[in-house]
């Protein structure tokens, strides 16, 4: 077996889940059977506010296609108020992504609940496809590392 | 089986409803104000389209008794609204060439001095292509 | 450099009927850091532990990753065996590579690369992994039940029996719930009251109960273990102690219309109430709104009637503060209002009642002393209708998803007892599906069908229709007879959708634990944590989690204060180890954490720093380890990079988006 | 206060009256109706097909026109309220047809359901008030006992049409309260009387229609009201005329004290 990448475009897809809602909805969308492309690939990590706009930045500088984010619904959060925090920061770094090339529709955050394996599966075929609408990602460069 | 199977899927197209999601309830043919002169009842124009027995169903008389009045529109708990799929059957029908149910020559005879227009432009676009 | 062990998991075929097991494994071995690598069908097996402790030991492992099912499900597992193993528990990682690769993927090459692609992100998170030590917490030993009725109830006997201190509190003047309003109980049809009234006595004498009734909670913060509520005991304007529950106020209050609660607002009560005879505790409430005092200063006919001298119109809500070790929810459900089903007529008609409504009818205490008559003009019914699933199992916006679950049995029930009692009264029940899954249930449904000769019609009903004459005209289908059904009816009672309490959702965003989008309380898992919220330290009992009847709440209410026991035995608990920890070299002390931490956890410090040999005073962030719960809220918003996550580390995180992107 | 009016085909013949009674009550409450030029027949029927794009486009045409005016777009008969709301919603929010629309009628701006279309009665309810009415009312009702009709298309589907409780609706009730006369409310107000299959069918009409006017008789209704010609004619033609039907912009203009002008004109 190899590794290496076929010539059809299988984008690289990651979803960021916070553990208490997201990560479990993505659990229950597994144990249901819900299928969804193997492109996408998770990170969990404890609350949706811990996803800081550099592992997003570096993701798409690593070759990402998409990157999703994915946390408790507004008001549901465990920790109270940490997925209001990654709203309003993942609005500003979506609308400077664009302003530098990588489109709207390859940054997406959604709301998905322990309970709802059903949406979390819908929401990673759609982003999957919209992925696959916008084809391969422009790489972002990281200047700081360039002399 | 394609030429089935496609009017089948031409339904579901035309009606934008899912037979899938029916529960079996009844409620629309609890509702249907035409329920006696149907042969094929509301609540089976589902299952008709489930099993992709579309003849039976262009050929049913209830495509002509359907008021279009929405009461199982309105009340389907489960949003399949056989309404629609009623009106989308009458349409594969409507569509055809010659299949109009309503021919011109027929009017004068069923028309009176009262008769509003309202009447005649709805049984047009109901009976006719 | 690490010494990574990665130890991949078939899970019989669960994973390995879709990933190739084996390649997954001879790739961890080309990962830096990886020395050991095996695959074995059961991980979580005694067997399949012991590899993971042996190659610990034989190969000198300092770190572990297990390709396995959800760490939700096994990390703990894990941890455990590494730490017996000798190696610090958090030096271990999961790679989830069954619920989010084999269950959901068909093709084995996607799925096999897939999981080397989850594997390589758990080593390089690994490869950055640092031992991590628990602090330790308090335990207080005392449980805080929200909700007084059977589900409440039954959870705070059991742990006060236990032998530790419990409060109840509930929102209504008594406890007793839901139960309290039902005639009989489906299958032994034994008395509602009579197999509830002894509890709430038992409760209320318990020397470790303490129930606080008209009061609600009102700010919950802290933790498992260390939580401090406060809770809202509501101006009862009568003084508990002095009050001897004589009745007197109650027989002279001059203000009698307001439409009784208990009763389904199917008859009035006065301003001074208790809501039953049997209510617990046996003390009024004024209800200020309709109070007559209260709204216009003059009356006060309960002040003078009051031997007792109990009257106290100038009472407070009262602020009560206590700490908790753990907290039960038990608020139950209401039914649902049926404003959108009027094709039912229930708004139009007197003689269209709710199922709950039938249960006050029937009952000797209720509006018509527990005669079946018409409520529109006091007549005995000869026809009834009962229909099944108004607003259950609906798609669209109208009603609920969800099956209500109890009201095919409680039908069955009262089609029972109006042919026993009333065997001229025939009795009709549409249904879409009789569903009677229990002990002696479907029994119990078939001895209505062919004992009490109860008329089963399988369909739906479209409309109610009020006739001139007072009848009801019911227009349903018999799917059976694939006719439409014309039937003249005295009543209809409709089995409207149960949801919870409308309270719910502001609790639980007070608790911070999960709820779903029907606003049932999610439980931690579906099947192995039914009892627990995700929320460490948070117990569900009864409906708040999801319809159920009486026995099944009694038994999770039992289940509930088990898993409450468990935690108010322990006298210390482990506290999260992934909390913040900010670098005092990069922090300039700007405050900016310390806003968005939502436990205040993070205070400030002027310490002496040692910035690469230049001494100087500077102000600095610290984190208070047992206050912070690790959401990472703080991490993002430093902006000098100082404040970091024990666990989830930006290295860690970032190391992980690196090998997904390789 | 001025609307864009949208009369329909049969207003201007057969429902001449109902359109008449209309205008000159706007006039006594104050507001106007301003029919749009080139106002084509809506069809009668809403074409419930998810891929009928032509047979809407009549109903765009109107809508477009008032928005170019400004104005919210007034419509009287039932089956044209109907029609135009439901199109409305689908250029609001169905996507497919509204590009589809929009390609066709190449307007200038694309139509995208910016119009608010508004049945008579619903101005009468919303933006006059039933509270105004009843002082502009010189000629009350007083003591009769109407029945309202209210038959499908004002009120199906009522997430739609948002007109009115579709299972127990109040606004011909609130109307006939305001004129002074008293509601009668019978079950069968919002059940079918038949529609388009009177055509064909009228036996079935008859049925139906029987039933409606059986049970408001039977609860006391001496005269039944309507906003639909339609419904007008098979309730008469199929009950020989068992129980009155009118208009109900007869009986306002009746308690507006402009009947007798109309009538004269």
């Amino acid at each position: 077996m190899s590794i290496e990448a076929n010539e059809e475009f299988k984008p690289k897809i990651v979803a960021f889940c916070c553990n208490w809602c997201s990560y479990a909805g993505a659990d229950l969308a597994g144990s249901s059977r819900l299928g969804y492309p193997a492109d996408v690939k998770i990170i969990r990590v404890p609350c949706s506010c811990r996803v800081n706009p550099m592992f997003i930045l570096r993701a798409f500088e690593k070759g990402a296609d998409g990157v999703i984010l994915c946390g408790c619904h507004p008001g549901d959060c465990h920790y109270s108020t940490g997925n209001f925090y990654a709203r309003r920061r993942m609005t500003m770094l979506f609308s400077m992504l664009d302003y530098i090339g990588v489109e709207n529709g390859r940054t997406r955050v959604e709301w998905v609940s322990a309970a709802e394996g059903v949406k979390f599966s819908t929401t990673m075929n759609e982003f999957v496809e919209k992925i696959h609408s916008l084809g391969k990602n422009v790489r972002l460069g990281d200047l700081r590392c360039r002399n | 089986m394609s030429i089935v199977n496609s009017q089948a899927d031409k339904i579901k197209e035309i009606s934008g409803s899912n037979p899938l999601k029916c529960m079996k309830c009844g409620k629309c043919s609890a509702s249907c104000p035409s329920f006696n002169e149907m042969d094929i009842k509301p609540h089976q124009f589902v299952s008709y389209v489930q099993n992709e027995d579309i003849q039976s169903l262009v050929e049913s008389k209830s495509l002509w008794k359907c008021l279009s009045c929405f009461a199982c529109i309105e009340r389907c708990p489960r949003n399949v609204q056989p309404g629609k799929l009623i009106d989308a059957a009458r349409q594969i029908v409507v569509r055809q060439k010659g299949q109009d149910y309503l021919k011109a020559d027929e009017i004068p005879e069923l028309i009176d001095p009262e008769t509003p227009q309202q009447l005649l432009v709805s049984a047009f676009r109901r009976y006719r292509r | 450099m690490q010494r990574i062990g990665v130890f991949v998991c078939h899970c019989g075929s669960n994973i390995a009927a879709t990933v190739d097991v084996k390649k997954v494994a001879e790739w961890a071995l080309k990962e830096p850091g990886v020395v050991h690598a095996e695959d074995y069908p059961y991980m979580c097996s005694e067997a399949g532990q012991s590899k993971i402790q042996a190659a610990i030991k034989e190969k000198n492992l300092t770190g572990v990753v297990v390709c396995s099912c959800s760490p939700r499900m096994h990390e703990t597992t894990f941890r455990e065996a590494a730490e017996r193993a000798g190696i610090n528990p958090y030096m271990v990682e999961i790679a989830n590579i069954r619920e989010h690769c084999s269950w959901i993927h068909k093709d084995m090459e996607e799925a096999t690369k897939k999981a080397v692609i989850l594997m390589r992100a758990a080593v390089a998170k690994v490869n950055l992994n640092t031992p991590l030590k628990p602090g330790e917490s308090r335990v207080t030993k005392r449980a805080l039940v929200i909700g007084g009725g059977i589900a409440g109830i039954q959870t705070a006997l059991d742990i006060a029996e236990a032998g530790y201190k419990v409060d109840i509190v509930e929102k209504t003047p008594s406890i007793g719930g839901r139960m309290s309003q039902l005639d009989k109980t489906f299958p032994t049809l034994d008395c509602s009251a009579c197999i509830l009234t002894p509890k709430m006595v038992e409760v209320n004498k318990h020397e470790n109960v303490n129930i606080y009734t008209y009061s609600e909670v009102e700010k919950v913060s802290g933790f498992v273990g260390d939580f401090t509520v406060d809770i809202r005991k509501k101006a009862r304007s009568v003084d508990m102690d002095k009050c001897t529950g004589c009745g007197v106020c109650q027989e002279k209050c001059p203000s009698k219309k307001t439409p009784s609660e208990f009763n389904r607002a199917l008859n009035t009560r006065t301003a001074i109430y208790t809501p039953f005879a049997q209510a617990i505790p046996n003390v009024p409430v004024i209800d200020r709104e309709a109070c007559i005092k209260f709204k216009t200063g003059k009356c006060g006919i309960c002040e003078k009637v009051c031997q007792a001298g109990a009257i106290k119109y100038d009472q407070e809500d009262e602020i009560i503060t206590e700490k908790y070790g753990a907290i039960v929810v038990a608020t139950g459900f209401d039914m649902i209002k049926l404003d959108n089903y009027d094709e039912y007529a229930y708004s139009q008609s007197k003689d269209v009642i709710t199922s709950l409504e039938l249960e006050r009818i029937m009952n000797a205490a209720g509006p018509t002393k527990g005669h079946l008559e018409r409520l529109s003009d006091g007549k005995a019914p000869k026809e009834m209708v009962f229909i099944q699933c108004v607003g259950s199992r609906c798609s669209d916006d109208r009603g609920k998803s969800y099956c209500s679950k109890i009201c095919c049995m409680y039908t069955a029930k009262h089609a029972m007892l109006i042919r026993d009692k009333y065997p001229d009264v025939n009795v009709t029940v549409f249904y879409i599906d009789v569903r009677t899954p229990g002990k002696n249930f479907d029994e119990f449904y078939r001895r209505a069908v062919e004992d009490y000769g109860v008329n089963y019609i399988k369909g739906q009903v479209g409309k109610v229709i009020p006739q001139p004459d007072g009848k009801l005209l019911v227009r349903g289908v018999d799917l059976i007879d694939n006719k439409q059904i014309l039937k003249e009816a005295d009543m209809v009672v409709l089995a409207a959708a149960i949801e919870p309490n409308k309270d719910v959702r502001k609790i639980a965003t007070m608790l911070t634990a999960s709820i779903d989008t029907n606003n049932f309380l999610t439980e931690a898992h579906a099947k192995l944590r039914p009892v627990e919220s995700p929320t460490a330290g948070i117990f569900l009992s009864g409906v708040c989690q999801g319809p159920k009847d009486i026995p099944e709440t009694v038994s999770q209410a039992g289940a509930a204060a088990v898993k409450a026991i468990g935690l108010l035995a322990k006298d210390k608990l482990m506290t999260n180890p992934c909390t913040a920890k900010p670098d005092e070299l990069m922090c300039n002390g700007c405050s900016q954490c310390a806003n968005v931490c939502p436990y205040g956890a993070i205070s400030y410090e002027v310490k002496e720093i040692n910035d690469h040999g230049v001494r100087e005073t500077r102000r600095v962030a610290s984190v208070n380890s047992a206050l912070c719960q690790g959401c990472g809220a703080c991490t993002v918003t430093c902006p000098s990079g100082a404040m970091d996550l024990q666990g989830f580390s930006n290295r860690q995180i970032l190391a992980e988006v690196d090998a997904i992107c390789r | 206060m001025k609307y864009s009016y949208y009369p329909g085909c049969t207003l201007k013949n057969k429902a001449k009256d109902l359109d008449a009674y209309a205008r000159a009550s706007a006039r006594a409450l104050g507001f106007e109706l301003e029919e749009i030029e080139n106002w084509q027949c809506c069809g009668g029927v809403y074409p419930l097909g998810s891929d009928e794009i032509a047979s809407k486009l009549s109903s765009v045409r109107a809508l477009n026109e008032a928005k170019e005016k400004g104005q919210d777009l007034v419509t009287l008969c039932s089956a044209c309220h109907h029609v135009i709301k439901r199109v409305n919603d689908d250029m609001k929010n169905v996507e497919d047809i509204r590009t589809k629309a929009n390609n066709y009628m190449q307007l200038d701006e694309p139509y995208a359901g910016e119009t608010k279309v508004l049945h008579f009665l619903e101005v009468l309810r919303d933006e006059i008030g039933f509270d105004k009415l009843k002082e502009k009312v010189v000629n009350p009702l007083t003591g009769k006992k109407i029945g309202a009709y209210y038959g499908c298309l004002l009120l199906r589907p009522g997430k739609i049409l948002e007109f009115d409780n579709p299972e127990n609706p109040k606004i011909l009730e609130d109307f006939i309260r305001a004129i002074g006369a008293e509601p009668v409310i019978y079950p069968y107000r919002n059940e079918c009387c038949g529609g388009y299959i009177s055509l064909k069918e009228k036996d079935m009409a008859k049925n139906m229609c029987n039933n409606i006017v059986d049970s408001a008789d039977g609860f006391g209704a001496e005269m039944l009201i309507t906003a639909c010609p339609l419904c007008m004619y098979n309730l008469k033609k199929s009950t020989d005329e068992k129980l009155p039907v009118k208009y109900f912009t007869e009986l306002l203009a009746e308690a507006l004290g402009v009947k007798e002008e109309v009538d004269k004109a």
